[in-house]
C-alpha cells in the first residue's frame, strides 16, 4: 500500500496535466510552424552573412533550451534528494532526453554554420567544448540512471550528478565574456536589453516559445509514462514476493 | 582534524602495502609513455612534437583507471559503512581519500613527469611549465573522479559508466594542461592557462567532496 | 533511552517491515529473531543510521537521532556481516585504525592490545589478517567495539563461526558491557545468554509475506 | 570408502595438524569439531583436494584420490566459507553455471529449480543476488550442491547465518543424501542433527598449542 | 568440451552483464586514442604519421589494464576453488576464460580500430593490414597475460608486478603489429611481419593455458 500511497501525488498531478496534453501539442505545432515561417522566408537576410543567418532561429533557441533543460533538471534533482519527492526525480529523468536532443540541434546547426562563418566545422573554443561537454552530462545522467537494479538508486546517484554537473551551465553562458572566442557574445538575454533588429528579434522569439511549448508537451507525456512503468514494477515486485 | 590524517595515513599504507592500484598507475603512466618511441618510431622531432600531449593524456588515462577502485575496495568489505558511521563529517574523510589517491597517484606522476619529457625529447622550455601543470591539474583529476567513482558505486557497468560520467569532465583539464606547455614552448606567456586551471581547483575543492560524499551514502542504502 | 516508534523501512521498492516499535533503557538488550529475509539486518541499519526510515523516528533521550548524525555514530558500535578487515594489513594495524577513528588517537594501542587479549587473539596481533580463519576474523571484528567506547552495540549475527569458548567471551563481554550501563541490540538465530533480554521477532511487521513459505506468520 | 591415514598439513610455514585418520563408509557422516583455527577448514580443503599434505594419503576405495584429481572432483562437492555467488547474476543464472559445470546440461534448469524449492527460495529465483539476506545467500550455497549429484559433500560450517527452518531443512537434506548412500562432512560449532554420526575434534591433532588459551588441549 | 563453453559462456554473460571489465576496455581504448587529437592538436599529418603507433600502444594498455582482474574476482568470491575442483582439466577452463576475456576485450578493439584510424587520418593501405595484424596479435595478448595474471593471484602488488612481468612480452608484439602496418602504408610486403605474429600465438596457444593452471592452482595453497 505504501507504494500506492507514494503514487498518490503523482496521480493527483497527472489529473491536473493529463487534459492539457493535447493543447500543448496544438500550440506547439502553430508556434513553430509560424516560427519557421518567419524565419526562413519572412525575416530579411543578413547583409553580411547572407542566407546562412537562417541557421540562426533553429541554432539559438535550441542552445537556450539545451541550457533551459539542464537547470530545471538539476532543479528538479535537488528537490528529490532533499525532500524526497518521488515526483522530482521523474521530472528530471523526463526532462534529461529532451535537453539531450536540443544540445545535439545546437551542436549540429552551430557546426553546420561554422563552416560558412569560420570555416571549420570545429574549433576548440570555450563555449563549444563546454556545450559538448552538457551533451555528455546529459548522457551519463540518463545512462547513470538506468545503471542500478535499484531505480531509487539511480535516481539518486543520477541526481547528485545533475548537480555537480549545473557548475557547466554558467561556464556555457560566459565563457563568450571570461575569454575572448570566436563565438558570438550574448545579444538577446542581456542585462541591458536586447541589440539585435526587431524583424529577428520575432521568428526568435517565437521559434523559442515553440520549443518550450514542445518541452512541457513532451515532459508530461514522459512523466506519465514513468509513473506508470513505477506502478507496474512495484505491482509485479510485490506478486514475486508474496 | 585527528580523523583526516587517519583516514590519509590508512590510505597511503594500504597503497604501500598492497600496491594494486596507485603503484600500478604510475607504472601504468610510465610504460604507456615509454611505449610511443615503440610504436611511433624514435624521431626526435615527431616526439618531441607530441610529447606534452602524449604525457597528459597518459595522466589522465591513468588517473582514471586508479579512480574505479577508490572506494571499490571499502565498498565491498564493508569499511565505508563503518567510515559512514564514524563520528566526523563524510565529507572530510572523502577529502582524505582523495588526498591519499593524488599522494600515491598524482604525485609520483608529477615526480616521473620530466624524465618521461627527457625521453620524449621536449622541449627544455617546458620543463617547469609541465610539471606546475601537472601539479594544478592532477588534484582536481582526483577530485572530479572521486564524484563519479562514488556515484558508480553497486552500479551494474560501474568501469563504462565511470568513463563516461568524468572524462568529459577532465577534457578541459587536458586542453588546458597541453596549451600551457605549448605556450612555455613557443614562448608565449602561460598565465591565462594556469589562470583558469586554477580556477578549476578552486571550484572542485569545496565541491567535489560534497557531492562524492553523497554519492557514498546513497549507495548504502 | 535509546528508541524508535511505528518505524517503516523500504528497500529496493519494497516494503521490508512497517509499524515497528523498540525501546532500550540503559542496561537494556534486545534480541531480534525472525526467519532469513525478515528484515534484522535492515532494523541494525536503520538504528545505525545506514538507511532512513519511509516513516517513523528514531530518539535517543527524546531526542531524535537525525537531529545529530554525528553524535549518535559516536556513541554507538556497528558489526555488520561484512568485517572491514583488509587483508593486507596485520590484525594490529586493522583495528588501530577503527580504533583511533572511533575513540582517538589516545593510548589507542593499549586498547588495542587489550581488546585483542579479552577475545583471546592476542597471540594474532602481527598476523597479516589475509591467513586468519574464519572465527578469527570474526573475532578480529568483535575486537573492534572493545577497542574504543560506545554506548549503543548494534551486532547481526556476531555469533556465527565463533566456536563455544568465544562465544562464551562474547557473551560475557556482552554482560560487562551492560553492567556499565551500555545497550546491546543483536541479531541472531541461536541463544545468546543474557539476563532480562527483550526479544523483538520481526516475522509479525513484515509488510507482505515475503519469507519462505515454511515459517511464514 | 573415502578414508585417509596419517595426514598433516602446513599453511603458511606452521603445522595446522599432525598424524589425522578418518574414515568413511557409504552414509557416513563426520562433524568436524574444535576451536577456532584448529584446522577444520585447512582439513576439508584437504579432502576436496585444494590444498594437498604434507604427509600421509587419502583414498577412495583404497586408491590414492590424487591418482585421479578429477574423478575425485567429480564425485564431491565442497561449501566454503566464500559462497562463489556473483552478484551481478541473478540466482538461478548462478545456480544454473555451476549445476552444468558439475552435473552436465541435461535437465540443468528442472534440478536448479528443484534444489530452490528444497531450500524453500524458490521465489527468489529471478532475484539479483546482489540483493540477499546473509540467509537467503547461505541457501543459495547450499542449493547449488542439490543441483549436481555427488558422493561426497564436504560442507564448511554451512549452518552460519541460517534461521531454524533452514537448519532443519538442512539436516533433513543430509539425511536424505546419506539414506542414498552419500557421505558427508561437516564441520560446526553448534549442534547439527544426524543418527550415527561421527565426531573428530582437531584440537588433539594441532601440532603446537596455536589455539586460545581458554580452549586449548 | 561442454565445461569449455559452459564457462565461456558464464563469462560472456557476465562481462556483458557488469561490464566492469571489458566494456570498460573497449572505452578505455576509445577514449585513449581520441584524447590524441585533444593532447597533440588536430593537425592531420602529425595524427597520420603516429596514427598505428597510437593504435597498438591503446591497444596494449588497455588488453593489460583488463588482465589483471582476469581471475581476480573468481579468486575473491570462491569461485576459482569451485572451477578447480570441477571435473574437467583446469588447462581447459582457463582457455575458455582466456577465450571469453579476447572476445570481451579483443574483438571489440579489432572491430573498433578502423573508425579510430579514419579519426586519425591513417593512410588507407593500412586499414587492412592493421585489422588483420591486430587480429593475430591481440589474443597473443590475452595468453600471455593470463600467465601473469595467475602468477599474481594473491600476491600483494599484484598489479605492478602484473605489469612487470607481461610489458616487456608485449614489445616484440607491439613492434611486429607497428611495422606490419607501417609497411603497408609504405608499399611493401607484409607478410614477414605476420609470419612473425602467427609464430608468437602458436608458441603461447598451446604453452599459456597450461602455465596459467599451474599458477592458479598455486595460489589455492
Ligand atoms: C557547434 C558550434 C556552436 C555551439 C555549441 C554554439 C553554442 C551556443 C550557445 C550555447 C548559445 C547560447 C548563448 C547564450 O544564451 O548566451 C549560442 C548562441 C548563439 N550562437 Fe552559437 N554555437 C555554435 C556555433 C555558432 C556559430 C558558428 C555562430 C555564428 C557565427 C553562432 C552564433 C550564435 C549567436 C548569434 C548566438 C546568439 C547569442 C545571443 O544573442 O545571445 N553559434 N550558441
Ligand atoms: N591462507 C592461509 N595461509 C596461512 N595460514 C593460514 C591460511 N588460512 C588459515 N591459516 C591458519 O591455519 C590455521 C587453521 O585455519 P582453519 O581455517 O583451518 O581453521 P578452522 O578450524 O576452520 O577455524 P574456524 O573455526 O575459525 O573457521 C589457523 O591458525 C590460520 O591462522
Ligand atoms: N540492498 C538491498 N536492496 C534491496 N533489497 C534488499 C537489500 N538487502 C536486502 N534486501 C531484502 O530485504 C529483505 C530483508 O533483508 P535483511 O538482510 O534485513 O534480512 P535478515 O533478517 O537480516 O536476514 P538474514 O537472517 O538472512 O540475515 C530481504 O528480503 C532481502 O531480499
Ligand atoms: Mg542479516
Ligand atoms: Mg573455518
Amino acid at each position: 500500500m505504501a507504494m500506492i500511497e507514494k503514487y498518490a501525488n503523482p496521480t493527483v498531478f497527472l489529473g491536473i496535466t493529463r487534459p492539457l496534453v493535447p493543447w500543448l501539442g496544438g500550440a506547439t505545432v502553430a508556434t513553430l510552424s509560424a516560427g519557421l515561417y518567419l524565419a526562413l522566408f519572412a525575416s530579411p537576410a543578413d547583409y553580411q552573412q547572407g542566407e546562412s543567418v537562417r541557421i540562426m532561429y533553429v541554432h539559438v533557441p535550441a542552445a537556450w533550451m539545451a541550457m533551459m533543460c539542464y537547470t530545471s533538471m538539476a532543479i528538479a534533482s535537488g528537490v528529490g534528494l532533499i525532500w524526497k519527492h518521488p515526483l522530482a526525480h521523474t521530472a528530471a529523468r523526463a526532462t534529461a532526453p529532451v535537453g539531450a536532443a536540443f544540445t545535439l540541434l545546437a551542436l549540429v546547426t552551430g557546426s553546420l554554420w561554422g563552416k560558412p562563418m569560420w570555416g571549420t566545422w570545429w574549433v576548440w573554443d570555450a563555449r563549444l567544448t563546454s556545450v559538448l561537454i552538457l551533451f555528455f552530462l546529459y548522457i551519463g545522467y540518463m545512462a547513470l540512471n538506468n545503471a542500478f537494479d535499484n531505480a531509487q538508486r539511480g535516481a539518486n546517484a543520477a541526481a547528485v550528478l545533475a548537480l555537480v554537473g549545473f557548475v557547466n551551465v554558467p561556464i556555457i553562458k560566459f565563457s563568450v565574456e571570461w575569454w575572448n572566442t570566436l563565438h558570438q557574445p550574448a545579444s538577446v538575454m542581456r542585462m541591458d536589453g536586447p541589440t539585435i533588429h526587431a524583424s529577428m528579434l520575432w521568428p526568435l522569439g517565437l521559434m523559442a516559445l515553440g520549443y518550450t511549448l514542445f518541452y512541457f508537451w513532451v515532459l508530461i507525456i514522459r512523466i506519465d509514462a514513468d509513473v506508470t512503468a513505477g506502478k507496474i514494477r512495484a505491482l509485479r515486485q510485490r506478486r514475486a514476493h508474496s | 582534524m585527528g580523523r583526516f590524517f587517519c583516514v590519509l595515513r590508512r590510505d597511503l599504507h594500504l597503497a604501500l602495502r598492497q600496491g594494486m592500484d596507485s603503484f600500478m598507475v604510475v607504472m601504468f603512466f610510465v610504460i604507456a609513455v615509454v611505449l610511443f618511441p615503440f610504436g611511433v618510431g624514435p624521431e626526435p622531432n615527431t616526439l618531441a612534437r607530441i610529447a606534452a600531449g602524449v604525457i597528459w593524456v597518459a595522466a589522465l588515462l591513468s588517473s582514471m583507471l586508479s579512480l574505479e577502485r577508490l572506494f571499490l575496495g571499502d565498498y565491498e568489505d564493508g569499511s565505508l559503512e563503518l567510515l559512514v558511521l564514524s563520528p566526523a563529517t563524510l565529507e572530510t574523510l572523502v577529502l582524505a581519500k582523495i588526498a591519499a589517491h593524488w599522494l600515491t597517484t598524482g604525485l609520483p606522476l608529477i615526480v616521473a613527469a620530466p624524465f618521461l619529457a627527457i625521453l620524449l625529447n621536449m622541449d627544455g622550455e617546458g620543463f617547469v611549465t609541465l610539471v606546475a601543470a601537472l601539479a594544478l591539474g592532477t588534484p582536481t583529476l582526483s577530485l572530479l573522479g572521486a564524484v563519479g567513482a562514488a556515484l558508480v558505486l553497486g552500479s551494474r557497468r560501474g568501469g563504462v559508466l565511470l568513463s563516461l560520467l568524468i572524462l568529459p569532465l577532465f577534457i578541459p583539464i587536458l586542453i588546458f594542461g597541453v596549451s600551457a606547455v605549448d605556450a612555455a614552448v613557443g614562448g608565449y606567456p602561460v598565465k591565462p592557462q594556469f589562470m583558469i586551471l586554477g580556477g578549476f581547483l578552486a571550484l572542485a575543492l569545496p565541491l567535489c567532496p560534497w557531492a562524492a560524499a553523497a554519492g557514498l551514502r546513497q549507495s548504502l542504502e | 533511552m535509546f528508541s524508535g516508534a511505528d518505524l517503516s523501512c523500504i528497500r529496493g521498492e519494497r516494503e521490508v517491515f512497517r509499524h515497528l516499535d523498540f525501546g532500550l533503557d540503559a542496561g537494556g538488550m534486545l534480541v531480534l529473531t525472525g526467519p532469513n529475509g525478515s528484515g534484522k539486518s535492515t532494523l541494525l541499519r536503520l538504528m545505525a543510521g545506514l538507511l532512513s526510515a519511509e516513516q517513523g523516528a528514531m530518539t535517543w533521550n527524546g531526542v531524535a537521532t537525525s537531529d545529530d548524525p554525528e553524535a549518535h555514530n559516536a556513541r554507538l558500535h556497528y558489526v555488520g556481516h561484512l568485517d572491514a578487515i583488509k587483508p593486507a594489513l596485520d590484525v594490529t594495524e586493522n583495528l588501530l585504525f577503527w580504533a583511533s577513528m572511533h575513540g582517538g588517537n589516545a593510548d589507542a594501542a593499549s586498547r588495542v592490545s587489550n581488546a585483542l587479549t579479552a577475545l583471546d587473539i592476542g597471540f594474532l596481533s602481527d598476523t597479516p589478517a589475509q591467513y586468519l580463519s574464519a572465527g578469527q576474523r570474526r573475532r578480529v571484528a568483535l575486537a573492534r567495539i572493545l577497542a574504543s567506547p560506545a554506548r549503543i552495540w548494534l551486532l547481526d549475527e556476531p555469533t556465527t563461526v565463533l566456536d563455544k569458548h568465544a562465544m562464551a567471551t562474547l557473551e560475557q563481554i556482552i554482560a560487562d558491557h551492560r553492567a556499565a550501563g551500555g545497550m546491546v541490540v543483536v541479531s541472531t538465530h541461536t541463544a545468546i545468554a543474557g539476563d532480562g533480554q527483550a526479544v523483538l521477532d520481526l516475522a509479525p511487521f513484515a509488510a507482505h509475506a515475503q519469507m519462505p513459505t515454511g515459517e511464514a506468520a
